[in-house]
């Protein structure tokens, strides 16, 4: 009987669950979402592809030409890449719901889905 | 019920486990004679993929060795391998990790006060907890970007300062938590369902929490005094002054009161840290491979002490990493309280040690799908049951 | 280093104690201390650390593989405010690792000994239950997955034969 | 005809029907604001249509049957279990004085019903041969044993005033002079209503089907149209247990002022005990079984023995 005040209390008040899908979730300024590549500012290192716990970097060719490949399902958005890039050339956005029925272009050796971010065009 | 007892597989899969992990109990009516632990069900070979990764990378999985004690096994794996470098870490970067600590170890109780609520079937109470849990994730995600595997540290610091405006938010969440949690414990204290559910049942004596070697709350609610946080201070541990909670009634109800004390007493070491928290930088660059050598690094989680031993070769890749999680060290001492006990009240037992089976299994490269099926033998059993009423 | 002085108090009553049956010691930093001891003594080192020292409490006991030998570490700890972490190491031969069981002395290793068992082969006689805990019933025996021999590829070749 | 159709309709299968739907969203509402949340939201206004929609979907899922069972019994269990919670609402009086079908004795009738329900329970756990389901079943049959008899104490109470073992009289005694049964025995009321809770599985008494203890209890091997049954089953005879409290306790489908038609007075008081049943759900734990028969002949039986001897001193 000890919480019956409580109950009775809280019978009026408004839920503390938001109703998801109508009221909408807005992530806040320290999230860690979807990673993006600068690929103006890339040297092609290939130290972030090093320090990454998933292997979820990959390069397309060699040094200041090349282009990275990006597996939104296998990155575990911790930000290593983001702090072992000497250059900051990646940065974190807050896009979160990443999930989408989109074909997957290339089918490649498994049928994961990537991201290429391509070398602008400046010559 | 007749004479012969029979198995009551709990698992691997049962609605009380929120992990696989399987017990055979042998029972004669209600009333457990023998328990039988079996694990392995969620094993991911983490030991093994430890010594396939670089430091850096380490570091993340480690901290997916457990769901909620992600920050206890990555601060334990940082101070680890930085009193191995022999790197100072600065002393902001020390009082920021115990304040995530600390935020952690609440989520981590409440988390469990809930369980434990709906294990015994008062789900209002369980409902309640987790909502006011909410406050210390929203905490965490305010200072580290995520609610649970915060990826807060870095080897020789931490990466992310704390802002004027977390501090305030960080000093009303605690204040709200401490109410709530003093609240919580007068419903324990005073609901008598709860109590005539809790009170006397998986009873472990304190000469049995010593000599099984049982640790963290389970261990401290049987009157044993050990938490790593006093016999073997890191961060900023040394500096803060708080109480080691015990209870010597060695049961349930104890591991309900030390765990809602510990919050509030987590409450007590974040104000002290906030008002105490010294300027500077919150970390030093960190060279990428490690001297030869060996490291043990002790660390109280929420749910115990967690033991991390490292053997390095100088590369940057740990030659051997060895993790013993909390609830393995109360395995044991679990099937010495629930002998004697009813199958009715195996759901809050097991729940009262705070299980966490990620944590427990982690040692070879297996995907272990046990696909065995539970064939009970009544021969084997009537002889056991025999022996058993022999004795 | 004035603050290991308690360490270094253990360290030399082992010593004379036991004599060359240990074999290396070292204090590596306050509350660490590292013992190497001769395997076959291993169980009264033991009694005399959990009897008079105090050191009841087995944290873990962890393998490893020393490409011939097997190197097996119990780390306990002391029962006091400031408590040292004693890490007892014993080496045994690759081909018959046979060392006997902690569990008279301290009951709580029970688990760890399985574990360690099952993942790197050492027998520990007089073990009450050494049946499996953590590999599946049909893991192939003689397989211990945390030697260095095993790689993770020619381990996952092996789970797949034994799935089909 | 009128008859007929007073049967089908009004206070009969389609009234009770929708009715056990609403007072399970009315349940799952009340309990859920308790609690700080919502509670069924989508499925219409409020998701007041939530329950019918549950329905549907388990009458759409598979039904599994495994192949040990003792399939006749299987099936059996919840047709039984419709018909009989259907008979036991016939006998209350809900929409005027007189209920369908009275005559001496009923009340009697009921009780028995009651442990006829509580002996299906032990015959659906038992024939499906899961051993959850046997564990569920022997302690729904324990637990008939904890509250059969201080339940049937209890009823007797307002028995003794009306002098008769029929419902149906008990109401109209009551009706004559104005004077509800749970003035002169209270203690009988909060008995019932405790005792009714055991009977309804409802937590702290939902030990048959515990179901962090042993998954769904006599249950578990339920599925589909079967399990559709039952849970539609369970609704029913919560409207017979807050039928019985609002006939035997306070005056039935009567009001002090007859404006309204008896049927809108039932409404009201059967929806106020709902309510009731549903703040004690969200109050407690869930007691151990043995906790629950010993409580109950500690405490309930010596209480209600007590409230009967108060009775007879008073009417005496």
């Amino acid at each position: 009987m000890a919480m019956e005040s409580e109950l009775l209390r809280h019978l009026g008040k408004k839920p503390a669950t938001i109703v998801y899908p109508f009221e909408k979730w807005e992530p806040i300024d320290a999230f860690r979402g979807k990673v993006e590549f600068d690929m103006a500012k890339c040297i092609g290192c290939g130290i972030c592809i090093h320090d990454c716990p998933a292997f979820a970097l990959e390069m397309v060719g060699k040094g200041l030409t090349c282009d990275m490949k990006w597996y939104p399902s296998r990155c575990i958005y911790c930000g290593q890449c983001v702090e072992s890039c000497p250059r900051n050339a990646i940065v974190q956005t807050h896009e979160w719901n990443l999930s989408d029925s989109q074909s997957v272009e290339d089918a490649g050796k498994s049928s994961e889905r990537w991201i290429l971010f391509k070398r602008p065009k400046s010559e | 019920m007749s004479e012969s007892t029979y198995t009551v597989p709990i698992g691997p899969q049962h609605p009380a486990l929120k992990e696989p992990e399987n017990f055979t109990l042998t029972v004669d009516g209600e009333e457990i004679i023998d328990v039988k632990i079996r694990l392995g069900y969620v094993h991911r070979g983490g030991e093994k993929a430890f010594e396939s990764r670089t430091y850096v990378q380490n570091m993340y999985l480690i901290e997916r060795v457990c769901g909620i004690c992600a920050m206890a096994h990555q601060l334990c794996y940082v101070n680890n391998i930085e009193s191995m470098m022999e790197i100072e870490v600065p002393p902001r970067a020390h009082y920021i990790r115990t304040i995530v600590a600390e935020l952690e170890r609440i989520h981590s109780h409440l988390l469990w006060l809930g369980v434990a609520a709906h294990e015994i079937g008062f789900d209002t109470l369980f409902m309640y907890v987790w909502r006011d849990r909410e406050i210390s994730l929203d905490l965490m995600e305010e200072i580290t970007g995520n609610r649970v595997l915060h990826a807060a540290n870095t080897l020789g610091g931490v990466r992310r300062d704390l802002s004027t405006d977390i501090i305030s938010k960080l000093r009303k969440g605690s204040k709200i938590i401490r109410e709530r949690a003093e609240y919580y414990k007068k419903i324990g204290l005073t609901e008598k369902t709860i109590l005539k559910r809790a009170a006397g049942v998986g009873i472990l004596p304190y000469k049995d929490a010593v000599e099984l070697c049982a640790v963290g709350p389970t261990t401290r609610a049987s009157g044993v005094k050990k938490d790593v946080r006093k016999f073997d201070p890191y961060s900023a541990y040394d500096e803060i002054p708080f109480d080691l909670i015990t209870y010597d009634s060695c049961d349930v109800a104890a591991r309900i009161y030390v765990r809602v004390d510990e919050t509030i007493e987590s409450t007590k070491i974040i104000d002290y840290a906030i008002s105490h928290l010294p300027s500077g930088p919150i970390g030093v660059k960190a060279p990428r491979s490690v001297p030869p050598g060996e490291g043990v690094s002790l660390l109280e989680a929420p749910r115990g002490e967690d033991i991390h031993y490292c053997k390095s070769n100088g590369t940057d890749k740990p030659e051997r990493y060895k993790v013993r999680a909390p609830t393995l060290g109360n395995w044991a001492s679990m099937a010495r309280m629930l002998i004697g006990g009813y199958v009715a009240d195996v759901p809050i037992t097991l729940a009262a040690i705070d299980p966490c089976m990620s944590c427990t299994d982690r040692m070879t490269f297996v995907d272990a799908n046990s696909d065995k099926t539970w064939t009970w033998s009544l021969e084997r059993l009537r002889k056991h049951a025999k022996k058993f009423y022999g004795r | 280093m004035i603050e290991t002085k308690r360490e270094q108090e253990i360290v030399d009553e082992l010593k004379e104690k036991f004599g060359q049956k240990i074999i290396e010691t070292k204090v590596q930093k306050p509350r660490r201390v590292f013992v190497t001891i001769d395997s076959n003594s291993l169980i009264e080192v033991a009694e005399y650390l959990a009897h008079e020292k105090g050191f009841t409490h087995v944290s873990t006991i962890s393998g490893l593989d020393l490409g011939k030998e097997l190197g097996v570490i119990y780390h306990l700890i002391e029962e006091s405010d400031l408590a040292i972490t004693l890490s007892l190491r014993a080496n045994i031969p690759k081909e018959n690792p046979k060392l006997s069981t902690l569990v008279k002395v301290i009951p709580g290793s029970v688990l760890y000994e399985r574990e360690v068992h099952e993942l790197f082969g050492v027998i520990f006689t007089g073990h009450p239950d050494l049946s499996p805990l953590i590999l599946p019933e049909k893991w192939p025996s003689g397989v211990y997955p945390l030697r260095k021999e095993w790689k993770v590829e020619d381990l996952k070749a092996k789970i797949n034969r034994m799935r089909k | 005809m009128i008859e007929v159709l007073k049967l089908l309709i009004i206070p009969g299968i389609f009234f009770l029907f929708s009715l056990a739907l609403f007072y399970q969203w009315l349940d799952r509402k009340f309990y859920a604001r308790l609690q700080n949340r919502y509670g069924p939201l989508h499925t219409g206004r409020q998701g007041i249509l939530q329950p019918f929609a549950d329905f549907l979907k388990l009458l759409a899922k598979e039904d599994i049957e495994p192949k040990a069972v003792d399939k006749y019994i299987f099936r059996g269990v919840p047709i039984l279990f419709l018909t009989i919670s259907i008979t036991a609402l016939f006998l209350i009086p809900m929409s005027g004085i007189e209920a369908f079908t009275h005559f001496e004795g009923d009340l009697i009738f009921i009780l028995f019903i009651m442990s006829l329900v509580a002996i299906l329970a032990f015959l659906g756990g038992w024939c499906s041969t899961n051993r959850f389901s046997t564990i569920g079943g022997l302690r729904a049959a324990v637990q008939t044993l904890g509250f059969e008899v201080p339940l049937a104490i209890a009823f007797i109470g307002p028995a003794i005033l009306a002098q008769s073992l029929s419902i149906t009289e008990i109401v109209r005694w009551q009706a004559e002079n104005n004077l509800w049964a749970i003035a002169l025995n209270p203690l009988g009321f909060g008995i019932a209503i405790i005792a009714l809770l055991a009977e309804l599985e409802k937590i702290p008494f939902d030990i048959p089907e515990a179901e962090t203890e042993i998954v769904a209890g006599w249950q578990t091997e339920y599925s589909g149209r079967k399990l559709a049954l039952l849970r539609f089953s369970f609704d029913l005879e919560l409207i017979m247990a807050a039928a019985l409290i609002t006939a035997l306790f306070l005056g039935g489908p009567t009001g002090p002022i007859s404006v309204f038609p008896g049927i809108i007075w039932f409404l009201i008081k059967a929806t106020i005990v709902v309510l009731i049943l549903s703040n004690l759900r969200a109050l407690f734990a869930r007691f151990r079984i043995d906790q629950m028969v010993s409580g109950s002949w500690k405490y309930l039986v010596p209480l209600a023995i007590l409230q009967i001897i108060v009775l007879q001193l008073i009417l005496g």
